[in-house]
């Protein structure tokens, strides 16, 4: 179909700076002028999600939308909207809105929050850059952009405990950048294009240069899986539990996790391609490497009384079903995988903001205080059990469908052992959420809360209240109309359908 | 491009600043006004030099009419315009900042020294006659060190000491050196001298005493002994100019003669040049890291950066004109950067009145603007994307992996891993609180401003990569005996 | 060997000397002396060399007078340094670590 | 003829060796106002060697600013120097 | 430095200066370097002494160079000379005064002698300055305040020209269609003249300024 080259070259760029310039100018505000903050967030979030409405549509009907810029010689800055990108698209420019109005609530009369929602816009920026990269230096720009905007958040309260984290988290990503760097320039030595194709780019590389192959891929693998806090990389997760919660939620269902898997799967569709790489002999590892990540950090989840740090250990766990889908090498462990990328931002960003309303309402952090809980809040405590059940992977919330096509892909390359991966790891995931439901449903509370606010309208405020609620609608949604045309799953099997039937 | 009037003319590069100096003299006030308006015209005229250059290539200018050998060459090309335009940009942030910084009494000393110091070095870029480079750097070397003295506290007075006995004797090897040379060749000019055989024990033993001269100059590890103390004791527009840009006056001769006149030696001793560079970042680097002040530690990081310069040196025997692009890239993010940075630590020492690291207080939510600085000016420190450092980076790693020179490929990543290091050392105590030491004195706007645009062009030289790569190029600076096509 | 040469050499001389006291000599004033007879040998050098030859290159005598103003400069400030140095430190000597 | 070679040889040696000699002494007395004192004779002397290598200018410069001024700044530096002030700081 | 490394250090420049005396003797012999060329311009020149020819035409741009090199020194003293005492040298030499007083004068005719005689014979600018300056040096010795007495306005201002008159008409000549310092060749000797007497007269100023203390121009005023 026929769409106006212009326009079709505008609109990645519009969709950049439809949060860096709000941001820019976020920076540039007052304190004190709260509601022309506001208005720019929200504008900004909403114009996102126009514009991301558009490309679907658009991209639906194989239109093209790409801009480039010469950053060096022969190695063009590479903005383009695709299939894969725009799952990942649509996931942030939903979750930053609801994210936004969440964070307005939570930080109300909190201090320096022009700073926070500057670096917050740029920190959205930097995930759509990824998700639109259309080769790996400009996907590495937005990543390490991404690393740079996030750092400020997480040390945002200012305490020593913050300045810890903050540590933790750069030792951790700058190396990851380094090690992303070096694989990089290395794989355009042999090839001389970075740039993300279908079946990959470097499949007709001559056999000598394999073994530099696999290092490279080991490298870039290295580099993402520290954000997608593959094993052993993850030690940094847990540690930024300090970030107000937005910024947990943010980092956790979207921004960064996100951002690592995302880039495993680019680095093996669209450098490797995922037959190539299988002939490489390099998936194998990956999935074991992705299985015990989901095992362990189910199993450390268990051992949490903090929530957040529960809630991270089960992120641990789950971004790695995406690694595993992709790395069975089967288009539906694929689409599993894909699907995954939604379905958990999803789940899990509606359990964050109910952590994180459990905290602003009632100073409930730790799991042995949330008893009776849901008398209190049943809304949020609804949300939360939403969000855990899918995580669990009971029918029909969101992640069933990602689980269900992530054993049949197994099964289809017969790889049977994954099922065994997959149980346990859906035991071990109703064994630490199932208790935390229990407490709050059928358990008296034990006295006052420890720091109870009231609020005229609701349980808690609305701000803080909206927004799970309708995550948790979305990630049932997600399940009950998996099959509507343009839900995540159909999407998901265009994606695979592209990269692995097309000539 | 645009048309250029003749009567743009690189003698005026030298003149303006020179008039502006001597009015900064005799005049009894508004001296500031003076600098600025000054620092500002000569941008300008760069401007118009490099639109010239642009429409019609290279030329040179004989002074006298009489022409080398007899005479001296003024000559214009790539690498000479990016280089001028560096010095007028960077000035032009440097004299806004000195223009709020100085006391009046301090302004008076300031100025005169200031704008004779843009003065020589606009000289220094435009020479290529190596007696004549001998007194421009004579001029550069002079002025710094009376900048730095300026100052008049102990610490800077023993520095701008050692400073000067360095340069003097820099000075004193370099034209020893020139000696050598133009009594094998009966001339000082470069091409000249690169054109004519010059017997091998002479030719070895000039280049010698004259690299030997401009590595002190430079501050190359182990000859880096004088710049911390020197740089970190200045006064903070003058650090800014002594690391963005005098210890780059040295190099600019050294690869000259490296492409003009040695090349054939150059290539010998690349590898040892290589190695002290790598050293130098690690060294350099390490030690920052180790700083408990905050302008020793960007000091200590202005080592480490130069060290980047001759740890590409072996790249270029088989990497050409595509490494120095890198390294001149390199050049200028590291100008922008690094004057930025001293001026944010100014500004630090100005509002808290110290400068150490532990007890920075908030910085960020009382200068925003300085903090931000800082964090735009380290990502190119550091070398992340986009900016300049990174650009350079990137063709630098990509020469040397695609030479199979690891060694060079690991310093370069593990030099970025250090700065990060250093870089969020600084940072992340401008986030958190430190605690407070006296009453914060307030900091002029303009002081605030400055850094921050300089540290935003470091940024931006990432997207015009390209841009500078080509303005680099007319002339073809990097291809030797080029020049006397004119 | 012709006296021109010889010269040379002493030249040369000069310049090691020089560089030998600026570097085993504490005290600033004898160190600024030794750069100034570092100075001196250079310019033997350079003009000795253009008395090899029967009739005598006038440019390196040009060169050397530019040489011997910019070294009177280049000492009045260094002296002028060292009396603040003094005034500063008490000692005309660099004392803290640094060079050689 | 070959006397006055010689006779020239012996005084280019002479005078040679005597630059030499006078450098080291100058730099290597631990008297203050002795080395300045033997400056200026090392510069007197290199007159005499310009107008040898028929520097006749140089050698004018010599005498007028290598001998004669800086051994004036010289001796007027060390006459402050010998009464060091009590060592006070000078403000910014 | 202990005595182990003053005697290592001492070897090793041993060392480089043999080597470097085996390198001189080396230099090969180029038949009078650029004399062959000097001669054939300095009819051009506007003087008819060679080096003259050089400092103030071939390489004027060094010369000119080198005057701001020594305007620059200026700057620094003057930038360090806050704090140190202009205190006279208390030498006694009283006796001299009469033969100062003789001398001086004579010192003004030899500096106008050098300026004049450098066209054609060994002088110049520089050494007449120098002498200059050595009168104003004698004049301090036996009556320190002379200078702040009688001509210290006058003599600030003349620290400049130098450079000025040069830098003029270097400029001049650009307008007149030529090169930086091109002098029209009908007027050359006479320009250069001019150009040598305004920078005999600010070196001789810069010099003895630089020996007898710092100027009290701009801000100071």
């Amino acid at each position: 179909m026929i769409i106006n080259p212009a326009f079709s070259a505008t609109l990645p760029v519009a969709l950049v700076a439809s949060s860096l310039l709000p941001g820019l100018i976020i920076f540039a505000l007052a304190e004190e002028s709260v509601r022309l903050r506001t208005a720019l967030n929200l504008l900004g979030a909403l114009s996102k999600l126009l514009l991301v409405a558009l490309m679907l549509w658009g991209v639906y009907h194989e239109a093209a939308f790409e801009t480039r810029f010469e950053l060096l010689p022969g190695l063009p800055l590479v903005l383009r909207a695709d299939a894969l990108s725009l799952l990942f698209i649509t996931l942030s420019a939903q979750l930053w809105f609801l994210t936004t109005i969440y964070a307005v609530g939570y930080l109300e009369g909190s201090p320096h929050r022009s700073r926070f929602f500057g670096f917050f816009s740029l920190c959205v920026t930097a995930t759509v850059g990824v998700a639109m990269a259309g080769n790996l230096l400009t996907f590495i720009l937005f990543y390490e952009m991404l690393t740079l905007s996030t750092y400020p958040l997480v040390v945002h309260r200012g305490t020593a405990v913050a300045r810890r984290a903050g540590e933790a988290y750069l030792l951790y990503t700058v190396l990851g950048g380094v090690l992303l760097l070096l694989g990089a320039v290395w794989l355009y030595t042999l090839t001389g294009t970075l740039a993300f194709r279908p079946q990959g780019v470097v499949g007709d590389l001559d056999a000598r240069h394999h073994t530099s192959l696999i290092i490279i891929f080991v490298l870039l693998i290295g580099g993402l899986g520290v954000k997608a806090a593959l094993l052993p990389l993850h030690g940094w997760l847990p540690k930024a539990m300090v970030a107000p919660a937005p910024v947990s939620a943010l980092l956790h269902a979207v921004a960064v996790v996100k951002a690592g898997a995302f880039g495993i799967v680019r680095v093996v569709y669209d450098i490797f391609g995922i037959q190539f790489a299988a002939t490489l002999g390099v998936m194998m590892p990956l999935a074991w490497l992705a299985s015990a990540t989901i095992i362990y950090g189910s199993v450390r989840a268990l051992f949490q009384d903090d929530l957040k740090r529960r809630l991270a250990y089960s992120t641990v766990s789950q971004v790695s079903y995406i690694a595993l889908g992709v790395a069975l090498v089967g288009p539906l462990a694929s689409v599993g995988g894909l699907v995954h990328l939604v379905h958990q931002g999803l789940m899990k960003i509606t359990l964050f903001f109910c952590a994180g309303n459990l905290a602003e309402t009632l100073g409930i952090h730790k799991i042995s205080e949330m008893n009776g809980v849901a008398r209190r809040m049943p809304w949020t405590m609804t949300a939360f059990t939403v969000a855990s059940l899918g995580m669990i992977g009971v029918p029909p919330i969101a992640g069933f469908i990602s689980k269900w096509y992530l054993s049949l892909g197994a099964m289809e390359v017969g790889a049977d052992w994954v099922l065994l991966v997959l149980a346990g790891s859906s035991a071990l995931n109703a064994l630490y959420f199932l208790p935390i439901l229990y407490r709050a449903w059928f358990l008296e509370p034990a006295g006052d809360w420890p720091q109870e606010r009231h609020y005229p309208r609701a349980e808690t405020s609305l701000a803080l209240l909206i927004p799970p609620v309708i995550t948790a609608t979305l990630a049932l949604a997600a399940g009950l109309l998996a099959s509507v045309p343009a839900s995540p799953q159909e999407w998901a099997k265009l994606v695979v359908l592209r990269e692995f039937l097309d000539p | 491009m645009s048309i250029v009037s003749p009567l743009v003319q690189p003698v005026l590069l030298i003149a303006l600043p020179l008039v502006g100096s001597i009015m900064a003299f005799l005049l009894s006030s508004r001296r500031a006004t003076v600098g600025v308006a000054v620092v500002a015209g000569n941008l300008g005229l760069v401007g118009g030099l490099i639109g010239r250059l642009c429409a019609t290539g290279p030329w040179q200018h004989s002074v006298g009419g009489w022409g080398a050998p007899l005479g001296i060459d003024l000559y214009l090309d790539g690498l000479s315009a990016t280089m001028l335009a560096m010095t007028a940009l960077v000035s032009l942030g440097i004299s806004a900042y000195s223009a709020a910084y100085f006391s009046a009494t301090a302004a008076r000393h300031f100025w005169p020294l200031w704008l004779l110091l843009l003065a020589a070095m606009n000289a220094l870029f435009l020479s290529r006659d190596l007696f004549n480079l001998y007194v421009t750097l004579e001029l550069v070397g002079i002025a710094a060190v009376a900048l730095t003295a300026m100052r008049g506290q102990r610490d800077a007075l023993v520095a701008a000491m050692r400073y000067l006995l360095t340069t003097l004797l820099g000075s004193m090897s370099y034209l020893l050196g020139v000696a050598l040379l133009y009594h094998s060749v009966g001339s000082v000019d470069m091409v000249l001298i690169g054109e004519t055989p010059v017997p091998p024990p002479v030719a070895a033993a000039a280049f010698a005493l004259m690299a030997v001269g401009l590595l002190l100059k430079t501050a190359l590890f182990p000859f880096h002994f004088w710049l911390p103390g020197a740089h970190s004791s200045a006064s903070a527009p003058v650090s800014a100019a002594l690391s963005a840009l005098v210890v780059k006056v040295g190099f600019y001769i050294l690869l000259r003669l490296w492409i003009e006149v040695f090349p054939a030696l150059a290539d010998e001793i690349a590898g040892l040049l290589g190695f002290l560079g790598g050293v130098a970042v690690l060294w350099g680097s390490l030690q920052a890291i180790l700083q408990q002040r905050a302008k020793m530690l960007v000091a200590y990081s202005t080592v480490a950066q130069l060290g980047y310069f001759f740890l590409a040196l072996p790249l270029v025997a088989a990497g050409g004109s595509r490494v120095w692009g890198a390294i001149v890239l390199l050049v200028l993010a590291h100008a922008l950067a690094k004057a930025a940075m001293f001026m944010a630590a100014g500004n630090l020492l100005a509002f808290a009145g110290h400068d150490r690291i532990r007890d920075l207080d908030r910085v960020v939510q009382r200068m925003p603007l300085t903090a931000a600085a800082l964090g735009l000016a380290g990502v190119s420190i550091m070398g992340l994307p986009p900016s300049g450092g990174f650009s350079g980076k990137w063709l630098l790693l990509q020469a040397s992996l695609e030479q199979g020179n690891w060694p060079i490929a690991l310093v370069l990543l593990l030099g970025g891993v250090l700065a990060a290091v250093y870089v969020f050392k600084l940072l992340e105590h401008i986030f958190t609180s430190g605690t407070p030491t006296g009453e914060p004195r307030a900091v002029a706007r303009t002081m605030e401003w400055a850094p921050l645009m300089l540290a935003i062009g470091a940024i931006a030289l990432g997207f015009l990569t390209t841009t500078v790569l080509d303005l680099l190029a007319v002339g073809e600076p990097f291809v030797p005996g080029r020049r006397d096509d004119y | 060997m012709t006296p021109a040469q010889l010269y040379a050499l002493v030249g040369i001389g000069l310049f090691f000397v020089g560089l030998y006291a600026l570097g085993v000599r504490r005290h600033l004033l004898p160190r600024i002396l030794a750069l100034n007879i570092m100075g001196s040998g250079v310019f033997v050098v350079l003009v000795a060399l253009a008395r090899r030859s029967s009739e005598v290159d006038p440019v390196p005598h040009a060169m050397v007078i530019t040489g011997i103003v910019v070294a009177v400069s280049a000492t009045a400030l260094a002296l002028r340094l060292m009396l603040r140095v003094a005034h500063a430190t008490g000692s005309a000597q660099l004392t803290d670590t640094g060079d050689d | 003829m070959v006397a006055m070679t010689l006779l020239n040889w012996a005084f280019d040696i002479a005078l040679g060796s005597a630059l030499l000699w006078l450098a080291w002494r100058c730099l290597f007395t631990r008297n203050l106002f002795e080395s300045v004192v033997l400056f200026v004779a090392f510069g007197l002397l290199m007159t005499i060697a310009w107008m040898r290598l028929e520097a006749p200018d140089v050698a004018m410069a010599e005498a007028a600013i290598g001998a004669g001024l800086t051994g004036a700044l010289l001796m007027s530096a060390l006459a402050r120097l010998e009464r060091p002030r009590t060592g006070q700081e000078d403000s910014p | 430095m202990t005595g182990m490394l003053r005697w290592a250090f001492a070897g090793l420049l041993a060392l480089l200066a043999v080597g470097l005396v085996s390198v001189v003797l080396q230099i090969p012999e180029i038949g009078g370097g650029l004399r062959s060329q000097v001669m054939a311009q300095l009819p051009e020149s506007g003087v008819d002494h060679a080096v003259t020819a050089v400092l103030l035409n071939f390489r004027g741009y060094d010369t000119f160079l080198e005057l701001v090199v020594l305007l620059l020194a200026l700057f620094g003293a003057w930038g360090l000379s806050d704090s140190i005492d202009e205190a006279q040298l208390d030498t006694d030499i009283a006796v001299l005064t009469e033969l100062v007083a003789f001398l001086v004068p004579v010192l003004i005719l030899v500096a106008a002698y050098l300026l004049w005689v450098g066209a054609y014979s060994p002088g110049g600018a520089f050494q007449g300055g120098a002498v200059l300056a050595g009168a104003g040096v004698l004049l301090s010795l036996c009556d320190p305040g002379w200078r702040s007495r009688r001509i210290e306005r006058t003599a600030e201002l003349l620290l400049v020209p130098g450079v000025l008159v040069f830098l003029l008409v270097g400029l001049g000549s650009m307008l007149l269609g030529g090169q930086f310092l091109e002098y029209p060749k009908d007027i050359a000797g006479s320009l250069i003249l001019l150009i040598e007497a305004f920078a005999m007269l600010s070196i001789a100023v810069t010099l003895h300024t630089l020996f007898a203390g710092t100027p009290r121009v701009g801000g100071d005023r």
